[in-house]
């Protein structure tokens, strides 16, 4: 099982996640720079939050046009895993990689607080080990996480099951149309999501919740090479 | 606009450089002859109030800066203490006052980045970040405007860069209507044998610019710091700074890279007086002369003038003397983080500052004259009066308590400030176990590899203004207190400490005069806590049109927690526990916020600080967190036992049972006195706890149990933590919308 | 050299929660009358060459390939 | 009801760190030849009435007052 995490100038939680991967596998993922044109092999290709080229013009605008990119997109075309949190859903949604858009969110300012995260399609790669409907708690820390659709689009990810988190409870952080805080590709190996689990693995974070995320996706891969 | 070198120097020019007519005749006999207008900035640059500490030095020299803790005091970029297993902490506070009154958010956020870059400079990775903001009064039409630039410049820059912020304090008065206070703080890790100094060593060596272009950002931003704001304001609008922290992430990471090849012989960061202040410290200190050539110098604006160039205080820059033999290898970091880097000077042996632009020599100075030989003043002051005694009983008694706390909760200086922090990255990194609202936050320390190392660190900032107001002298040692209490209260040894002196014109001797009994009571303490000052900044002139600010000398603190797994907060008691005070019932009301919010006085001498009680108590409270004994902690400060016992019960969501003995209940209730903390100990020990402390003679009254949903004191106090809750929290926000505010109005 | 502004505003349909803000904001500071506010952005640019027509065409596929972001945004190339 | 554009641009000599990235952005993208952009915004407004002179001073005003941060950023006002 390997992983790999993809950094660009201006990405900050690159480290956190780093730290909980080799937390939670064992194994530290390959640092990939944004300017190489080829993935080492992994089957999970991690891309972290932070401020990519400081989110000017757009939240991941220009990231999403780096050379590494279209490396990623073969490796998801082939089935590959692919993790965006945060800055990485920008990146994801920018690269068109995955359906719509992330804008400021709707009171303008940056809000970084723990929200309720409702689990809603749990047969999914990356969350097979929540319950369905599951609630739980997690941070979120962005200034650009409104998402948005045409009602075209989010007619068809919310019926064919591609909204994989919503905030739950009240607690829609940024104006998100239908509380949507992470999504799904339709060949369903490819998350983009704005909340932090990375920032949520073990007891001195407060809980533990978001590693079951990282365990769905690791663990067939952990036992398939076994 | 493009200035000339050969400007004329007359009166009226060496005045505008903030000059007085003795310094200048000393320029003209240090230079000997008439300085060139580029000189005539560079010393002016040199000699101001910010960069030279002119009225401040012979004060500062008698603070304590020593202990066996303190690898580095004052005197480089930023402090640096021992936290054990080879790992120093690096830390400082420092201030962007003026910046941030004019443009509140590129001011805010590029003091942030001011801060950042001085702890990376020194090889640390910033690790966490406070700030300290003072605003006017909430009803001051600019109020509102500010705090909402000041904050959002804060987040929009730190949030970037990747450092968690995890404290600070927000204070509303009206002596803070014209100057507000923007004090930031950042602290980062490094290893002990890894720590980088501006001094430069090695003859003929290549001076090295890093970072981003140079602009006409900030021209005379330096010598700004140090004027009295007059109604002219406007016309010193251009030289705003604007902040990058894309930039400063890449250069800390390209910093941080380049270091570990061993090519940095000495670096400093461009501060306030960029290229000047920065060339001629890293020769003053090593003894060493510099030459710089502009033409090499990356510029983002055509046409600029040496003058510009070497005043320029356009941020995300820095110089480096680098090792001739590493240069390919640093130019390759400097590429793949996309930053500009060139050689534009070298080390001589000759001790001469000497600038060249379009062939010519604009500048030849005496380095050491410039780096040292700054005048020193000791100004006049008069010791500022006192305030006769205030009793308790002299102090009317509101009687309906419950209004009054209820007041209190919902007022300015006491609300929740999660509007505030809420903005702000809190979690990243992965390492924060207590974000802003606690009493001091706790970060856990990584080593290289990302490991947690079992270690924490606790940061607090403190000052109380109203207090150093009444009396600075005891408001300089109640500053230090309240750091020492807030790290204790999580368990944290306090280490060192840091400070940002806030004052009016120090050319009046009354301001002089609060500014030296500050000084003086801030020493006595951190000498009596063992918190010595390693790093620091004074910020003078907070004044507008003769009304000065509040003095108020921020203390920034850093304490060690050896275990994370044996530290609390103030949220942690559960149902059952039992509440002890470590301290006795309060009697004195002065300065009170109970007086001001409830009474509307602000009247007294200011509570008193007992050194020797707080180290005392505090040594006490911490070994019962390390001994597992309390499962919650908080220091009582503002708004008394009866606030701390609210913000105690809103963050665990559990209420509380207490009985009082006092007979004065509004002192009991509402006294600031000091050296007091609540503890919420596990009821099986409290038996244990109480023999403890008694035999340690520590004063203490068990003051009742965490239970249900309601905080009773009494017959005096009964109110829901669902309805404290309300009301704490939304004053702020009802504040910032502005709407409701107005309507209630 | 040749100077071009570039306008990007946002699709009809696509909310806007700074348009938004503003007319709040607006009618906080007691501005009235204003019935709605879109925000975009602009980018002034100076390109190379004197072959306006090149120049345009060059800069609608900059605009195609980054400075817009065609699910919400459209975008309009002006050479001035 | 009256239509006009604010468009707020930052003034000559203040650093535009969004301009700088997207040049670096178009280059690593291969577009070649820009010498130099400079972002800014533009604010669609459509406000009552139809009297075109006091809406213009009335829209002037609250770009001095909210929609221009009138120490770095220059306005202009224009009724369509
Ligand atoms: N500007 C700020 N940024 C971050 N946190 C803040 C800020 N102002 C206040 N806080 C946090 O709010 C809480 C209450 O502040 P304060 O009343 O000053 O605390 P204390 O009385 O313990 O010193 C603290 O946790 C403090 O760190
Ligand atoms: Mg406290």
């Amino acid at each position: 099982m390997k992983t790999a995490i993809i950094q660009f100038p201006g990405s900050n939680r690159d480290r956190d996640m780093i730290a909980a991967l080799t937390k939670i596998s064992g194994v530290a993922p390959a640092k990939v720079w944004h300017t190489e044109t080829e993935v080492p092999d992994a089957d999970l290709i991690i891309i972290p939050g932070g401020f990519s080229y400081g989110d000017y013009l757009r939240s991941g605008a220009i990231a999403a046009r780096s050379p590494i990119m279209d490396a990623v997109r073969t490796a998801a075309d082939k089935g590959v895993l692919v993790l965006g949190v945060c800055n990485g859903f920008q990146i994801l949604a920018e690269a068109g990689m995955l359906p719509g858009a992330l804008m400021r969110n709707a009171g303008l300012k940056f809000v970084c607080k723990q929200i309720k995260l409702q689990v809603t399609n749990n047969k999914t790669q990356f969350t097979h080990l929540y319950e369905q409907d599951e609630v739980i708690p997690c941070p979120v820390a962005h200034h650009d996480g409104n998402y948005f659709a045409d009602a075209e689009t989010l007619k068809k990810i919310e019926g064919e099951g591609q909204v994989v988190f919503r905030y739950a409870e009240g607690t829609n952080p940024n104006g998100s149309i239908n509380d949507i805080a992470g999504i799904i590709n339709e060949a369903g190996n490819v998350l983009g999501m704005m909340p932090h689990p990375e920032n949520l693995i073990e007891p001195d974070h407060g809980g533990d919740a978001g590693k079951y995320l990282f365990e769905s996706a690791l663990k067939p891969l952990l036992e398939a090479a076994a | 606009m493009s200035i000339s070198n050969t400007r004329k120097i007359t009166p009226e020019l060496v005045d505008e450089h903030g000059l007085n007519t003795e310094e200048y005749d000393q320029i003209v006999v240090l230079t000997g002859r008439e300085p060139s207008y580029t000189e005539l900035g560079i010393w002016s640059a040199m000699w101001n109030e910010h960069c030279s500490y002119k009225s401040s030095k012979k004060w500062l020299k008698t603070l304590p800066t020593e202990g066996p803790q303190v690898v580095l005091g004052p005197g480089e970029n930023a402090g640096v203490v021992d936290i054990g297993d080879g790992d120093v902490v690096v830390f400082k506070m420092e201030s962007h006052n003026h910046p941030s009154y004019i443009e509140p958010y590129q001011g805010a956020a590029t003091g942030m980045g001011g801060i950042l870059r001085d702890i990376f400079t020194m090889g640390a990775r910033p690790i966490a970040a406070m700030n300290a903001l003072r605003f006017g009064s909430p009803d001051h039409p600019k109020t509102r405007h500010l705090v909402s630039g000041v904050v959002s410049g804060i987040g929009g820059y730190g949030n970037s860069f990747g450092v968690p912020t995890v404290g600070g304090e927000v204070n509303f008065h009206s002596r803070y209507n014209d100057n507000i206070l923007v004090n930031a703080f950042a602290a980062g890790i490094a290893k002990a044998d890894a720590i980088f100094l501006s001094e430069a060593k090695g003859i003929g060596l290549p001076v090295v610019y890093l970072g981003a272009k140079t602009g006409r950002d900030g021209v005379g931003g330096a010598t700004m710091a140090s004027a009295e704001f007059d109604e002219n304001i406007e016309d010193k609008r251009p030289t705003v700074q604007v902040g990058d922290p894309f930039t400063e992430k890449c250069l800390l990471e390209a910093c941080l890279e380049l270091m570990k090849t061993g090519a940095v012989i000495a670096i400093q960061d461009m501060g306030a007086a960029g290229l000047t202040c920065s060339a001629v410290e890293m020769g003053a200190k090593g003894n060493l002369g510099i030459e710089l050539n502009l033409d090499l110098v990356p510029c983002r604006e055509d046409n600029m003038t040496a003058y510009e160039m070497m005043l320029s205080e356009s941020q995300e820059r820095m110089l480096m003397v680098l090792d001739p033999d590493k240069e390919e290898v640093a130019k390759a970091i400097f590429v793949k983080w996309g930053l500009d880097f060139a050689i534009v000077g070298k080390t001589t042996d000759d001790l001469r500052f000497r600038i060249f632009h379009q062939g010519e020599q604009v500048a030849d100075l005496p380095i050491k004259e410039l780096g040292d030989e700054a005048p020193e003043y000791d100004r006049p002051y008069i010791e500022p009066g006192k305030h006769s005694d205030l009793t308790a009983d002299m102090v009317e008694d509101v009687k309906d308590y419950n209004k009054a706390l209820k007041t209190l909760l919902h007022s300015p200086d006491i609300c929740s400030r999660r509007w505030v922090w809420e903005q702000y990255d809190t979690l990243i990194q992965g390492n924060s176990l207590q974000i802003p609202g606690g009493d001091a936050g706790i970060v856990r320390i990584e080593n290289e590899d990302g490991e947690t190392t079992g270690k924490a660190l606790a940061f607090a900032c403190d000052v109380t203004p109203r207090y150093c107001e009444a009396d600075a002298f005891e408001g300089g040692k109640q500053a230090v207190a309240e750091v020492y209490r807030n790290l204790t209260a999580v368990g944290a040894q306090p280490l060192a400490s840091t400070d940002n002196l806030n004052f009016g014109n120090p050319e009046k001797p009354e301001i002089m005069g609060t500014f030296v009994k500050a000084i003086e009571g801030i020493g006595e303490a951190v000498l009596a806590l063992d918190m010595p000052i390693v790093s620091g900044n004074v910020s003078l002139y907070n004044e507008t049109q003769g009304q000065a600010i509040l003095p108020t000398p921020t203390i920034g603190g850093v304490g060690l927690i050896p275990d994370s797994s044996k530290c609390v907060t103030i949220g942690g008691a559960n149902e059952g526990d039992v509440l002890f005070l470590i301290g006795t019932e309060a009697e004195h009301l002065g300065q009170s916020l109970y007086m001001r919010e409830c009474l509307d006085i602000e009247d007294g001498p200011p509570p008193p600080v007992d050194l020797m009680l707080e180290k005392a108590r505090g040594d006490f409270v911490r070994a019962a967190i390390r001994g597992d004994y309390a499962h919650a902690c908080h220091d009582i400060s503002d708004g008394g036992l009866a606030v701390a016992l609210a913000e105690m019960a809103m963050a665990s969501g559990k209420g509380a049972n207490i009985e009082l003995t006092s007979d004065m209940p509004h002192a009991a209730l509402f006294g600031e006195d000091q050296a007091r903390y609540i503890l919420a100990v596990n009821a099986e020990y409290a038996d244990m706890f109480a023999a403890n402390s008694e035999g340690s003679g520590v004063s203490f009254v068990k003051l009742g149990t965490v239970e249900g949903d309601k905080l009773i004191i009494g017959d005096y106090i009964s109110l829901s933590v669902q309805e404290m809750k309300q009301l704490h929290e939304s004053w702020f926000p009802d504040f910032m919308d502005g709407t409701k505010l107005e309507a209630a109005e | 050299m040749i100077k071009a502004r570039i306008t990007v505003t946002l699709k009809a349909g696509v909310l806007d929660p700074q348009g938004k803000a503003i007319e709040g904001g607006l009618s906080a500071l007691g501005f009235s009358g204003v019935e709605s506010v879109r925000q975009g952005k602009i980018f002034d640019m100076e390109v190379e060459g004197d072959d306006k027509k090149a120049a345009q065409e060059n800069l609608e596929s900059m605009c195609a390939k980054l400075l817009a972001n065609t699910v919400i945004e459209d975008y309009h190339v002006e050479i001035v």
